[in-house]
């Protein structure tokens, strides 16, 4: 319970400190907190592949990769810190927010979830690198696949985005007719 | 490898070819266009041979997605919604040549949108259908489709994490992940009123109903035109066609839950949607807001929640999807090299090119809703699934947005069938990718609404939903 | 053994943190890194119901979420790039010739 | 299958006058409309010529055509002011003028010989299109804003009319009688009170803004004064008459006990439509505004004839709509020649052309005199019919007021004539009508004439076509046959 309420305080800290954080590095940074307590439930779940899998992939690519945009973006920059003012359409899309939030986080507190008719202990390798392999190379191998090809797309996207590209003003009739 | 899947299995060879192709034939890109397009052809025809044969459904990967005539008639809606972004777009340098696979990924997205029945399915497939769109919309690489491209993104992202949180809440209140498997009477009430809500949200989101439609107008304006009509139609198929296996087939015995929300909301959706396209001076930001109302009026198809909903909604998606095709193979010959088209730029356009005003009339007019045109038949559809729903205010407010949908549409036809006011004006060409697009989707459009008995038996036959009636 | 309630409370405050931040922040890498605390707030619900039910399939769709997670940001950080690398603010009002 | 052609042939005329050359479209559309008259006139002989074959199996819509007493007539009436329409309009303007003309012929034609609601829907609605395009691109300055105020209103009466006929065919086939559009089918259907009552409601307004019946005629000023002479003629003639036929077609079989219901009340807002139309006809300086009003005011005559829900008052309305067409769409040419001539529509302008044009001034009379119902000219007998079916349904007040309004008429005509034609010459003299002008104007008026002096010819086809369409809504409560 104690290990809980740690873990829990690090994860709350780290989504609050994203979000109220000035400068777009210390949001990355409270994230990175976020997500690490988040892969200690997961190995309190009995999810030790998947917290493996969070601590490497989010922590370690997805957040390098945020840190290094944030640093190409703003590096130099003298302007952006001028703080945030809250409008009254934000604030009160906030303030909603806030109480959908808090009342999800109640019911979701005092409604247990479906009552278990469970078997008492859990299935031989729940969560773990070979468990996860047989799924996932076994019968739900499709859904890894679409990942596979999500994660092309992005490759893809990349190149699209960022190619050289003829400035338009210079030369208005880019588009080819001949076919 | 089941053989169910072959339309979906010839979207990702097609993918994959194209990319070959793209990387050995750096200099022209044109092969790649011909690669995806044969591989929409092919899809096509798999398609279509699959929904003649006798063992439907099936169910694969563990209930993890269905293949029945519903999801078949919808592959047959995306890939003409791809066909038509294809050829509106063919061979556009400003695009990319990356342009055709991207646009069979989304494809793909939207297929599988069309085969989900387990929330991993349902989750893989609205992402597929996103990435690719936020890289299309872009694409173009000026500020604007940039811009676009970002709000979508992060609107996209918002809209997901809600998906994505309210499938938790209902997996934790049902205990599966399978959508046919959910048993109202056995859920855990407030984890699942949140969930249901929650993704419901998530993917009204998608579909660009009132209340979370605040991103559309924007993100038209700003997409490449071909990327704007491939979001118009093939997305709006795609989350049309997951909203209504998510709850007809999990919450069926519970529509109370849901229907009098999706009832006013798409109320709601039609009247807003419609009179906010009033006010519009840029065809394509009227064109978003007549989708958000378009949108509303495939959700009285849902809220009416009985069959003839569900074979009035497949059938209001082809009319609506040929008429936009065409209003949009028309905006992109008219704005040649801009990506923008305003009602002004109409002025005339009779007498540049007679059989485009023509054209555009029958397309507009079909939106609106007249007879002998598509759009009419599927209103009238819409209109018999609201009362046989004994959902009178459903019927009176799709009429009423028709209503007022109808002054936004007229206004563009009244500027292209008025005199010029003396300037130059020289013909407008016509290429010949997009002009097929054209032809197509007017044919389409007269046909559907002159002789629409063989869509009706084909819609009547695959709105898969047998215990309704 | 955590009760499950609390972790399932703990995400749903992170959601909400979440969204709180994707509707009050400007800056859009601020507001994408909310939207990605919203998907984690998801995938933990999902991690902790699959212990509950001993079943793995909420950690497989955590997984999925974990990939495409990672490729949504690939195309998202690509696109701020793209707008944002000649500009001299982040902010998501000023981005805007499109009216909201 | 007779039918079939007589609406194939306008549409197959509209799409050849599309793709002829400027210069001959008018002949094309003349030689349509011509063959199509015959064509009508061949029909005259066969007795209840119909076609009946499906449409949209899967929602029971069959594409059934009949041409039958109520509908002949009216057909017939189209068809030949189509025909002087074409001729009298100007050759150069144009092949989509021809071509939406034409159309509209196709439309109109459709929307009287078709006896399922779905099929009188379509046609209803798409007549819509070919006049609003005329008034976009062929009327005066404010036409773009008639046009979208003429589409925009009559598609607000009928969307709601829409929801009507889907109602009825889904409450048909929720009482297990099957899923069907047909009129025939759906006439005496029993229905709860509270629902009978708002659909009673939409077809009515639907049909009443296409009339135009006080008080929904907002569009008809604008339109009226906006339009070229042959498309105002089209419009008084044949359209308006579309909202009395859809009245008495659709409803008086469907509706039976809700008109009962209603039927003090429809008469009293007719006879305020009666006297509004006329006492605005009496202060307009504009002639053609003058005849718009007074036709307003007819068109609520023909409403109390069939609100009377009497025999006499039925078939009157059913011969005085022919009448009323032909005469109306007569006089409303005349007086575009008149413009034409003149270059004004002021009455203050305008004085004694009698002396230049005698034969225009002839012309003129003849029409003023028949819509004014002079006895012996067809408009006398339909007025006569509807008054006595007012008395015999025992409603005097009705009858008086209705009698009143005829002097008022005839006030307000000729009221018209005298500025125009008589007294001294205000103005420099104006050519007279060429051999080009009479030739479609002596047809029209022995026309006139013909169906004036043998008022039986309508009548005696109509009667049995009326106890066709009433027997469907029970012996005895219905019409006091």
């Amino acid at each position: 319970m104690i290990l809980f309420v740690i873990v829990a305080l690090c994860a709350l800290i780290g989504a609050v400190g994203v979000v109220i954080a000035r400068e777009p590095v210390h949001s990355a940074l409270f994230l990175i907190l976020n997500i690490i307590a988040l892969a200690v439930f997961y190995i309190v779940l009995s999810a030790e592949f998947l917290a493996a899998a969070q601590v490497i992939v989010y922590a370690g690519a997805i957040m390098v990769l945020f840190l290094f945009v944030v640093t190409l973006l703003t590096a130099g920059k003298e302007d952006q810190q001028r703080s945030e003012s809250l409008k009254g359409q934000r604030l009160a899309a906030g303030v909603l927010a806030v109480l959908a939030g808090g009342g999800l986080a109640i019911v979701a507190v005092f409604n247990p979830s479906r009552p278990g008719l469970l078997p008492l202990a859990l299935p031989r390798n729940f969560g773990n690198l070979s468990g996860m392999g047989a799924i996932l190379w076994g019968p739900d191998f499709v859904y890894l696949a679409a990942v596979a090809l999500m994660l092309l797309t992005a490759a893809v996207g990349v190149m699209v985005l960022n190619r050289p590209r003829p400035a338009p003003e210079a030369n208005p009739k880019v588009r080819e007719r001949e076919l | 490898m089941s053989s169910a899947l072959w339309p979906e299995y010839l979207v990702v060879i097609g993918v994959m070819v194209t990319m070959l192709t793209v990387i050995f034939s750096q200099k022209s890109g044109i092969g790649a266009y011909f690669v995806a397009l044969a591989a929409l052809i092919a899809s096509g025809i798999v398609s279509i041979v699959e929904w003649s044969s006798p063992n439907l459904p099936v169910f694969l990967f563990d209930h993890g997605v269905m293949v029945d005539a519903f999801s078949l008639v919808v592959n047959g809606l995306v890939l003409l919604a791809a066909a038509g972004a294809l050829l509106i777009g063919w061979n556009d340098r400003r695009y990319g040549s990356d342009f055709p696979v991207l646009v069979l990924l989304a494809l793909l997205g939207m297929m599988v949108l069309g085969l989900a029945d387990n929330f991993i399915a349902l989750f893989i497939g609205i992402e597929l259908l996103s990435l690719p769109l936020y890289i299309l919309a872009a694409s173009r690489g000026t500020q604007v489709s940039g811009e676009a491209g970002l709000k979508y993104l992060l609107l996209g992202a918002f809209s997901s994490g809600i998906l994505l949180f309210g499938l938790a809440l209902l997996y934790g209140a049902s205990g599966t992940m399978v959508i046919s498997h959910l048993v109202p009477s056995h859920l855990v009430l407030p984890l699942a009123a949140g969930g249901l809500g929650l993704t419901l949200v998530g993917l009204v989101f998608k579909l660009g109903i009132v209340p979370f439609h605040m991103w559309v107008p924007d993100v038209y304006e700003g997409s490449p035109l071909p990327v704007t009509s491939y979001m118009a139609f093939g997305t709006k198929v795609g989350a049309a066609a997951i909203l209504m296996r998510f709850l007809f087939f999990g919450f069926s015995l519970s529509s109370g839950w849901w229907g009098p929300a999706v009832g006013y909301l798409a109320v709601l959706t039609m009247i807003v949607g419609n009179l906010l396209a009033l006010a519009q001076k840029d065809l394509k930001r009227l064109l978003a807001y007549s989708g958000i109302a378009n949108a509303g009026y495939l959700l009285v198809g849902i809220a009416s929640h009985n069959i003839q909903g569900a074979r009035a909604l497949l059938f209001y998606l082809l009319a609506y999807g040929l008429a936009v095709l065409a209003v949009f193979a028309i905006m992109t010959f008219v704005a040649q090299d801009r990506d923008s088209v305003s009602v002004n730029d109409l002025t005339g356009l009779y007498r540049r090119s007679p059989w485009l005003a023509g054209f555009l009339a029958i397309a507009l007019l079909s939106l609106a809703g007249i007879p002998l045109t598509g759009g009419f038949v599927g209103k009238v559809y819409l209109l018999q699934a609201a009362w046989f729903a004994n959902q009178p205010g459903l019927a009176l407010g799709l009429v009423v947005g028709a209503m007022i949908g109808l002054a936004a549409y007229v206004r563009p036809l009244q500027r292209a069938f008025s005199a010029p006011d003396g300037a130059v004006l020289e013909p407008i060409p016509w290429p010949w990718a997009g002009s097929i697009v054209l032809i197509v989707a007017v044919i389409g459009t007269i046909g559907l609404g002159v002789y629409p008995t063989p869509i009706v038996h084909i819609v009547n036959q695959s709105a898969a939903f047998y215990w309704l009636h | 053994m955590i009760p499950l309630n609390w972790v399932v409370g703990l995400a749903a405050a992170l959601f909400g943190i979440g969204v709180v931040g994707v509707l009050v922040r400007k800056n859009p890498l601020i507001m994408f890194m909310a939207a990605e605390m919203m998907w984690n707030a998801a995938a933990l619900v999902f991690v902790a119901f699959a212990r509950s039910f001993h079943a793995m399939s909420g950690q497989v769709m955590a997984f999925i979420i974990i990939g495409t997670a990672a490729a949504e940001v690939g195309i998202g950080l690509a696109i701020i790039v793209s707008v944002f690398h000649h500009r001299h603010r982040l902010d998501i009002d000023e981005v805007s010739r499109l009216k909201g | 299958m007779f039918l079939v052609w007589l609406l194939a042939v306008p549409l197959a005329g509209a799409i050849a006058a599309l793709i002829a050359p400027n210069r001959a479209a008018k002949g094309v559309a003349a030689i349509t409309s011509i063959v199509a008259l015959i064509g009508y006139a061949g029909l005259l002989f066969i007795n209840r010529s119909s076609v009946n074959v499906p449409w949209i199996p899967q929602w029971g819509i069959r594409f059934h055509l009949v041409a039958d007493g109520l509908s002949l007539f009216l057909l017939g009436l189209s068809v030949v002011l189509f025909v002087v329409a074409i001729v009298a309009s100007n050759r150069d303007l144009g092949r989509p003028y021809y071509f939406w003309l034409l159309f509209l012929e196709f439309s109109v034609a459709g929307l009287f010989v078709a006896v399922d609601l779905f099929v009188f829907y379509v046609f209803w609605e798409v007549l819509l299109v070919p006049v609003f395009f005329l008034l976009t691109g062929w009327s005066g300055e404010k036409g773009k804003k008639a046009a979208m105020k003429w589409l925009i209103m009559n598609l607000a009466g009928s969307f709601f009319m829409l929801i009507g006929i889907v109602a009825l065919a889904v409450i048909h086939h929720q009482d297990g009688a099957g899923f069907t559009f047909e009129i025939s089918k759906l006439s005496g259907m029993a229905m709860a009170p509270g629902i009978g009552s708002w659909l009673f409601l939409a077809f009515l307004v639907a049909f009443a803004i296409k009339a135009p019946l006080w008080p929904l005629h907002g569009w008809m000023p604008d339109t009226y004064r906006e339009s070229p002479a042959p498309l105002t003629a089209l419009i008084a003639g044949v359209l308006s008459k579309a909202g009395i036929y859809g009245i008495l077609r659709v409803m008086i079989p469907i509706f039976m006990p809700q008109f009962r219901e209603y039927q003090t009340l429809l008469l009293i807002i007719a006879t305020l439509g009666l006297l509004y139309g006329a006492f605005l006809a009496l202060r307009q300086t504009d002639m053609k505004m003058v005849t718009s009003y007074g036709s307003l005011s007819h068109m609520s005559m023909m409403a109390l004839g069939i609100f009377s829900l009497t025999r006499a008052g039925l078939l009157g309305t059913t011969y005085y709509m022919v009448a009323h067409g032909l005469m109306v769409g007569g006089l409303f040419l005349v007086l575009g020649l008149l413009e034409h001539r003149t270059g004004t529509r002021s009455l203050r302008d305008m004085a004694g052309l009698n002396h230049s044009a005698p034969r225009l001034a002839f012309y003129f009379l003849f029409f003023v005199l028949g819509v004014l119902g002079l006895p012996g000219l067809p408009g006398f007998a339909g007025e006569y019919m509807i008054i006595q079916g007012l008395i015999t349904s025992h409603f005097l007040v009705f009858a008086l007021i209705a009698g009143f309004v005829l002097v008022v008429a005839a006030w307000y005509m000729i009221r018209v004539f005298q500025a125009v034609m008589q007294g001294p010459a205000k103005s420099s003299a104006i050519r007279d009508l060429m051999t080009r002008h009479v030739v479609w104007l002596v047809p029209l008026a022995g026309l006139v004439i013909l169906i004036g002096v043998w008022p039986a010819g309508i009548t005696s086809h109509a009667t049995p076509s009326l106890y066709h369409a009433m027997h469907f809504v029970g012996q005895g409560g219905g019409v006091r046959l």
